[in-house]
C-alpha cells in the first residue's frame, strides 16, 4: 500500500475529496497545516509591529491506497486541485507496510 | 422616536396622571420649563444603550456569522460607521434632521443649526408631553446613535465582500441622501406646545371671526410645518421605516448590485463564532431598551410600556422562530433564536409605545414566524446573496411592525389609541385608515430608499469600485483591506 | 428585591432625611402619590441591568466553562429562558406572584391579574418608602428579569447532559410551581400605606373603644395580608432565598437525578473558554448592581447603600477565594478569583440594604473561603456531579448570606436595622430572634425547592426522558439537539 | 472627575437655565438641601458604566492584544485591581482622597472617614453646583471605580512578563502612595457653598471694615482649603491628570524597569483576538460616558456637553489614525481605529465639560494623528517594550487633551469658559495664563508618578522579584502564575 | 525503526496513550485531524443554509519505535482504542530510516 | 527523496526555517502538534478539578529534500532548534518515492 500525502490550497478540500471518492477511495485523514514554498506571504501591521508572515494556510490531506490505484489518484487530485497559480500544492508517495483497522482487526487492503 | 402629529399625543394621554403635577410646576415657571432631571439622566442612558446595540452590539452579532477571514472587516465597518456619522451628525445632519426645511420642508431640512450653531448646554428641545422638555444636547447625543447604526445595519447584506474603500466612500453619501432626508420627513414636526396653544387661540377667540380665522390660521401653520411622512399621520414610535425598512432595502439592492460571494453555494460558509453572535444579540436587546422606551423622550409610563413590549415580544419571537424551525427543519438552533428575537425587536419597534403587551407577544410571535420563513425559503428561492438576512429581518420585520401598529394600536386590542392635540385626548381610532396611513408609510420608504440607495452604489462602483479581486476575496478581507488577522491562537 | 414586613421600613429609616420632603410633596398631591421621574428613570435601568446579566452575562460565565461542543447548548438554554419565562410572566406569573391569592394568600396570588389585565401606562405600585410609587409597568418589568434569570441558574449543574426538549419542558413547570409561589411567599405583602394608616387609625382612636377595636383589626389584617415567609419576618433584601438557594437546590438536585457526565473523573473537562467565563463574571458584577441596588425600588441613599455593598463584599469575596486557593493549590487562579466575585455577588444580595460596608466585606471575605472550601474540597467528597457548581456558589452562597444579614444587620455592627411601619420608627434589634426567622426562612426554602423540583426533574424524565444517548453526548449537544457548531475557524 | 476651583464653576454657568429653579426649591428647604433623584439615579449609572469599562472593557481592550498564553495573567491583573482597591477604598481610601489632611492638607487627606465612618445612608455631598447634593455613599461609589481603573491602565505597559506575585504587592502600594494624594491634589475642594458664602459675606458686610476682614478670611481659608493642584486653578473634567497621565507614567518607568519581553523584535507577538481587543474598546467608549458625563455629578446640561464631546472626539480620533495610517501604512486596520477611539476618548476626558463639540472634534482628531506617530514611530526608535502602548495613548493622548482644555475652553473657541463662584459668573478667560496651569499640572504629574513609581517598582523587586525566568515566560504566565489556560478548543 | 500512525476516537487518546505507555514507548506526537471513512457525519443547518459535514474530529497518533516492539503496540492500540463501533480508526506503519534527537544529536534507537 | 520530519519547540520555529532556507530548500509543510515524551508537563486546575498535563505544545516541520541534502538538512535543524534542555525535539527520515507539483504536474526533484 501507499500513503498519498497531498497539500492542497484550502478551498479545494471538497473538490479532491469528491475527486477521490469517485475513484472508490473509501477514506482519508485532514490536517490544517501551514505551508512555506514560493508562494510568497503577506505583511500584517500591528501599531508599530509589523510582521511578514511567510507561512500560508494549507490543507494536509493522507490517503492510504492500494499501490495499483496510486497512479489513477495522483492524477485525480492533481486535476482537481490545480489552479494553475504558485502554491497549488505537493503531492508525496511513500510505502505503508501494515494496516490495520482497528474495529475489526483486519490488516491491509481489508482494513482500508 | 418618532412619530406623526396624532401619535405622539398618544403618549400624553397615557402620561396623563403622571405629568399633570409636572405640567403644573412647569406652568409656574412660565415661558420656559426647565428639564426634569429624572428625564434628563433616562435619556442620557439611553443613548448610551443605543451605542451599546451598535458596538459591540451589532457588530458581534453580525461578526460572527461570517468566516474568520472576514471577522475584521465586519468589526471595522460598524465601527467606522460609528465614527464617521458621529462627527457628520453634529456638523451638519442633526440640522438636515431636525430643522425647518424652508422650500424642501416636506423633504428635508436646512443647515441653520449646522455645526450645532446656537446650541449650549442650557437649550433644550419640547418631548411629545406638552412643558415637558429635555436638554438639546441631550436630545442630539440620542438621535446620533440613531444615525449611527441605521447605516451599519446595511453591511451585513453585502458582508464579505465589500472593498473598504468602497464601503467608507458609501456610508456618509448614504446618511446624507437618504438618512437625514427621511429622518426629517418622518421626525420633523412643530411639536406639542406649537399646537395645542393653536388650539386653545381657537377656543379663545369665541365669537370674534377675526381672531378665530388668525387662530385657525396658526394651527394649519403648526400642523404644516412637519416632515412629509409625518404629516401623513401613519405610527412608528421608535423608527421601523426611517430605520429599519430603510435599511433592509438599502441592504438588499447593495447585495444584488454586488453580487453573490465567491464560492456561495458549492463552499461551505459556517458562522466562525456563534458564541459573539449570540453577545451581539443579547446586547442588541439589552440596547434595544435605549431605542424604544428612550423614544418616549421621558421617564414615564410609555417609555415603560414600551420596555415591557421589548420584553414580550421579543421573547414571543425567539419562540416563534425556534417552533418553527424545529417543525421544519426537525431541531431549534440557538441561531434561530437569537435571530427570532431580533426580528422581534425590529417588528416592535414600531409598536413600542401604542400595543399593549398581548399585543406585542402575537406581534413577535408572528414577526419571528414570518421572517423564519423567509430567511430559509423564500431568500433561497429566489436566490440572491443577503449574506447577513438584512433584508429578511429587518425589513420583513419592520413591514410585519408596521402594519401591526396600524391595527394593534386600537383601544379595542389594548392598544393606547391615538391622541389628538388639538382636542387634547385620544380620538376615535379607525382601523382601516390606520393602517393604510402605514401602507403608504412603508411604501414610499421601499421606493426612497431603493431608488436612491442603487443610485448610490453605482456611483461608488464606478469611482472605487465595490469588489475585491477574486483571490483576494478568497484570501480574506482582513488581510487584504486591513493587513491583520482576527485571531492568532 | 424584597422581604418582610419590618425589612422594608429599614429603608425608610435610611431614607429619612432624603424622603421627608418627597414624601411631604407627595401628601400635598393628596390621594394619588405620582412617580417620581428619578425613580421612574433608575428602575428601568436596573431591570435592563439585569437582563444583561442574564443575556450575555450568566450564558457567559457558564458557557466558557463548558467544552465547546456544549457551547451552544449552554447558550440556548439561557436564552430560552429568558424568552419562555419572559412571556409566561405577562400572561399569569406577574399574577400568581403579586396578586392577594384568596385561601392560598399564605402561599400564592390570583389570577386577578392575568394577562396583566387592568395594568395601564399610568398604573402605579408602592414602594417600600410610604408615598414613593413607581409606574406599574417598571415595576413588572424588573421583577420580570428576576423570574427569567432565576432557573437560568439552574441549568449549570447539569450541564453537558441534559436534552433540549426536556429542558424546554421543565423550565415553565419549574417556574409555574416553584417560583411564582416562591415570589409570593417571599415579597407579597399589604405594602407600607396600608400599615402605616392602620397604624395612625389606632392613635387616632384614643380612648375610643370601638374605634380603636376596628382599627386594630384593620392593622392585623394587613399585616395578615402577605406572603408566608414575608409574614416570618426573615429579612432578604434583593433576593437570596427566592432566587439563589431556591436555583442553587434545585440545581443539586437535578444533578444527582440526572446523573454524572459520560467520562467523569476520567476524561478531562477543561473550560473551554476562560475569557468568556470572565467576560460573563464582569458582566454578572455590572448587572448586579441593577439587581440589588433596584431592589430598594427607588433612587435613594439605601439604593446606594447597596451599591456601596455590592462592590465591596464582591471584591472581599474575589480576594478571599484568591487567597485560599493559593494557599491550598499554589496559584491563585482567574476561575478562582472570578468565581468567589460570584460568590460574594449572591452572598451580599440579602444583605445589600442592611448591612453597612464593612459587614459586607467580612461577608464577602468568609462567602469566597466557604464556597471555595465547598467547590474544590467537599463537591469531589460527596461526588455528585454539579457541572459548574451552582449548588456550591449560589445555594451555599445563598446561605452564608442569609444567616449573615440577620447578623450584619445590627446596628451596633454598623448595620441599618430595622423599621417597625407601624411606629413609624426602626426597631430595636434582637440577633438571636433575626437570626432565626433567617433560618427558617431558608429551611423552608430549602424544602420548598429541593421536594417539588425532584418531583418535576422526574416527571420530566418520563414524558420525554432527561438524558441523550451515551455516543449523542460524547458527540456533544450542540451537533446533536441543536445542529450547529459554536466555533468555525 | 473634578477638578479646580473655577473650572467647577464653568457647569454652574452652564446650567444656570436648569439649575435656577432646582436651587431655589433648595434654598426653601434651608440649611439641608435633599438629592434630585434624578442625579441619584444617574451617578448611580455612571458609576456602574465606569465599572463595566474596567471589567470586561479594559481587560478585554488589553487581554486581545496578548499572546494567548499570557490571555488569563492579563484578566486577572485587571480584575484583581478592581477588587483589591474597592476594599481598599473604603477602608482608607476615600479618606485620603477626600478628607481634610491638616498640615498635608496640600499633598494628602487625613483618616477621619476611615472606614467609612460617620458616613449613613442619608449623607449627602456637595456637586459643583451650589445647593445641588447627591448621597455620600454614591460619590464614594463613584471615586471607587476610578481608583479601581487607573492601576489596571498601568498593567498594560509591563503585560506578559510580571510576575503576578509582584504585581498583586505593587497594585496596594501604588494606590496608596501615588494615586490618592494624587486625587487629592486635584480633587479635593472647599466646595461652592463655603466660597459663594463667604464671598457674600463680604458683600453684606458692606462698609463695617472689621466684618469685612472678617469675612475676607473667611473666603481666604475656604479658598486655601483645597488640594495643590488644585489650587493652581488648571482645567481636568474627568480625570486627565489623575487618571491617564499618571497611569501613562506609571506605566513607562514599569516597562523600562521590567525591560523587554523575551524575544521581543524577533519573535513575532501579534495580537491573539482582535475580536476581544474590539469588544474592549467599545465597552470602554461606552462606559467612558460615566466617565466623563459622570463627572459632571448632576443630571444636566454639562453632563450632556460632556456626552455629546465623548462621542464626536472619540469618533474624530478614530478616523484621525485610520487616515494616517492609510497614508504611512498603505492600509487602515481595525486595531488603529479602536486604538485612535481610546486615544480620543483619552483626550476628550479633560475637557468634556469644557469644550464645545466641534473643538471636541479638533482635539480628537489631533490626539488620534499624534498618537499614532508615537505609537507606530517614537516608540520603535526610543526603542522600550511599552507592551500595549499605555503610555503612547494614556499619557501622550492625556497631555495632548490637559493642554488642549486650556484652548478650547475659550468661550471664543466655543468653549465654555470658566466661572468664579466668588462673582458667580463666568469670568475673562486668559489662554495663555490657563495652559501655562495646565502645563503645569502635566508638569507635576509627571515628576509626582515618575519618581514615586520607580521607587515602588525597584522596591516590589527587591521584596518579590518582578520578572519570571525566561523558560517561565515563554511557557506563558497562565500556566505558570495561574495553573490554568485560556482556551480549550 | 517504524513509525507508527494511529488515527484514533478523539476521546480515546488518554486510553491510548497510557497504553503505549505501559509498553515502554518513550515518546509520541498527536495531531488533531478531520477524518472520512465509513463512518457518516450530520448536517449542520444555518438559518437558510444546510451543510452535509463529512469530516469527524479524530486524533491522529504517530510513534517512531523499534520495529521488535511494531505488533505489541499495534495490539495495545488496538485493544485500547477499540468500541466495536464504525469509525474507530487505523493504524499505519511505515519505515523510518533515521532518527535524531536534536537535545544530545544521539541518533536512532538511542533517540527515542 | 527522503522526508525530514522534525519536532521541536514553537518558538524555534523561524530559527529553523530560516537555517533550511539557507541551504536551499525550498519549501516546508508546518503542523502545530502535542508532544509526549521525556519532558514533562504540568497541572492545570479549574476548581474543584486538577488535570495533569502530560502533552506539550510543539510544531512538526515536514520537509521532502533530495537524498543528498538530508544530512546537511538534519545538522542545520539540530543547529537551529538546540536549546539543551529537555525537550528540544526530535528528527526523523523516512523515503519518499515520488513527488508532483501540482501546479505544473512536474514530479520528483523539479517537483521540489
Ligand atoms: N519540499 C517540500 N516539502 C514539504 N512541503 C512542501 C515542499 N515544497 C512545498 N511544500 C508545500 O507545498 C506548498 C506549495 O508550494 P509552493 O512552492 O508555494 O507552490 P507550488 O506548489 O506551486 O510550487 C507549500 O506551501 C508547502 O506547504
Ligand atoms: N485510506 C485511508 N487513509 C487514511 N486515513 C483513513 C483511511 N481510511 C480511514 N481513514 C481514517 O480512519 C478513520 C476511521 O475510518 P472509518 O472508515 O470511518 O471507520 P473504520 O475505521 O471503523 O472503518 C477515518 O475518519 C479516517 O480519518
Ligand atoms: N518515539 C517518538 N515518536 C514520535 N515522536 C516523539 C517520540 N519521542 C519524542 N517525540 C516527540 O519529541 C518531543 C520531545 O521529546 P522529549 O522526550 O520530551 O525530549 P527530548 O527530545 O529532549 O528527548 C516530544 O514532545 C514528542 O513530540
Amino acid at each position: 500500500m501507499k500513503l498519498i500525502t497531498a497539500v492542497i490550497k484550502p478551498f479545494k478540500l471538497e473538490e479532491v475529496r469528491q475527486a477521490l471518492n469517485d475513484l472508490g477511495v473509501q477514506g482519508m485523514t485532514v490536517t490544517e497545516v501551514k505551508g512555506f514554498g514560493r508562494q510568497k506571504g503577506h505583511t500584517e501591521i500591528y501599531r508599530g509591529a509589523e510582521y511578514a508572515v511567510s507561512f500560508l494556510p494549507k490543507i494536509k490531506i493522507e490517503a492510504v491506497v492500494a499501490s495499483t490505484d496510486v497512479d489513477r489518484a495522483i492524477a485525480a487530485i492533481t486535476a482537481a486541485a490545480k489552479t494553475g497559480q504558485i502554491g497549488d500544492g505537493k503531492i508525496f508517495v511513500s510505502t505503508i507496510e501494515k494496516t490495520v483497522r482497528i474495529r475489526t482487526g483486519e490488516s491491509d487492503l481489508a482494513a482500508l | 422616536m418618532m412619530t406623526w402629529t396624532k401619535s405622539g399625543a398618544s403618549r400624553v394621554a397615557a402620561l396623563a396622571a403622571v405629568t399633570l403635577p409636572l405640567f403644573a410646576s412647569a406652568a409656574l415657571a412660565a415661558e420656559a420649563p426647565t428639564p426634569n432631571k429624572g428625564d434628563t439622566a433616562f435619556m442620557m442612558i439611553a443613548a448610551v444603550l443605543v451605542l451599546l446595540m451598535t458596538v459591540p452590539g451589532l457588530a458581534l452579532f453580525y461578526g460572527g456569522l461570517v468566516r474568520s477571514k472576514n471577522m475584521l472587516s465586519v468589526l471595522m465597518q460598524v465601527f467606522y460607521s460609528v465614527a464617521i456619522v458621529s462627527v457628520i451628525w453634529v456638523v451638519y445632519g442633526y440640522s438636515m434632521a431636525f430643522t425647518e426645511g424652508g422650500l424642501y420642508n416636506a423633504f428635508v431640512g436646512g443647515f441653520s443649526k449646522a455645526f450645532l450653531s446656537g446650541v449650549t448646554p442650557d437649550s433644550t428641545v419640547e418631548t411629545f408631553t406638552r412643558g415637558v422638555v429635555i436638554p438639546e444636547y441631550v436630545f442630539i447625543a440620542f438621535q446620533l446613535t440613531f444615525a449611527c447604526i441605521t447605516p451599519a445595519l446595511i453591511a451585513g447584506a453585502f458582508a464579505e465582500r465589500m472593498k473598504f474603500s468602497a464601503y467608507a466612500l458609501f456610508i456618509p453619501l448614504w446618511v446624507t441622501i437618504v438618512y437625514f432626508p427621511m429622518a426629517h420627513m418622518v421626525w420633523y414636526w412643530a411639536g406639542p406646545e406649537a399646537i395645542a396653544s393653536a388650539a386653545k387661540a381657537i377656543a379663545d377667540a369665541g365669537a370674534d371671526a377675526t381672531k378665530k380665522a388668525a387662530a385657525e390660521a396658526a394651527l394649519a401653520a403648526a400642523n404644516a410645518n412637519a416632515g412629509l411622512l409625518f404629516s401623513w399621520g401613519a405610527l412608528d414610535f421608535a423608527g421601523g421605516t426611517v430605520v429599519h425598512i430603510n435599511a433592509g432595502i438599502a441592504g438588499l439592492v447593495g447585495a444584488i448590485i454586488i453580487g453573490k460571494r465567491v464560492g456561495y453555494g458549492r463552499e461551505a460558509m459556517a458562522p466562525h463564532s456563534l458564541t459573539m453572535t449570540m453577545i451581539g444579540a443579547s446586547l442588541l436587546w439589552v440596547g434595544w431598551f435605549g431605542f424604544n422606551a428612550g423614544s418616549a423622550l421621558e421617564a414615564g409610563g410609555t417609555a415603560a410600556l414600551a420596555m415591557i413590549n421589548t420584553f414580550v415580544a421579543t421573547g414571543a419571537a425567539a419562540l416563534g422562530w425556534m417552533i418553527i424551525e424545529n417543525m421544519t427543519k426537525g431541531k431549534p438552533s440557538l441561531l434561530g433564536m437569537v435571530s427570532g428575537a431580533v426580528a422581534g425587536l425590529v417588528a416592535v419597534t414600531p409598536a413600542a409605545g401604542f400595543a399593549g403587551p398581548m399585543g406585542s407577544i402575537v406581534l413577535g410571535f408572528v414577526s419571528g414566524i414570518v421572517c423564519f420563513i423567509f430567511c430559509s425559503g423564500i431568500k433561497n428561492a429566489l436566490g440572491y446573496d443577503d449574506a447577513l438576512d438584512v433584508f429578511g429581518v429587518h425589513a420583513v420585520g419592520g413591514m410585519i411592525g408596521a402594519i401591526g401598529t396600524g391595527i394593534l394600536a386600537a383601544p379595542m386590542l389594548g392598544g393606547t389609541g391615538v391622541f389628538d392635540y388639538t382636542t387634547g385626548k385620544v380620538g376615535d381610532f379607525d382601523m382601516m385608515t390606520q393602517v393604510i396611513a402605514q401602507a403608504k408609510g412603508v411604501g414610499f420608504t421601499i421606493l426612497w430608499s431603493g431608488i436612491l440607495s442603487a443610485i448610490l452604489f453605482k456611483l461608488v462602483d464606478i469611482v472605487v469600485g465595490l469588489r475585491p479581486a477574486t483571490d483576494e476575496e478568497r484570501e480574506g478581507l482582513d488581510i487584504v483591506d486591513h493587513g491583520e488577522r482576527a485571531y492568532n491562537y
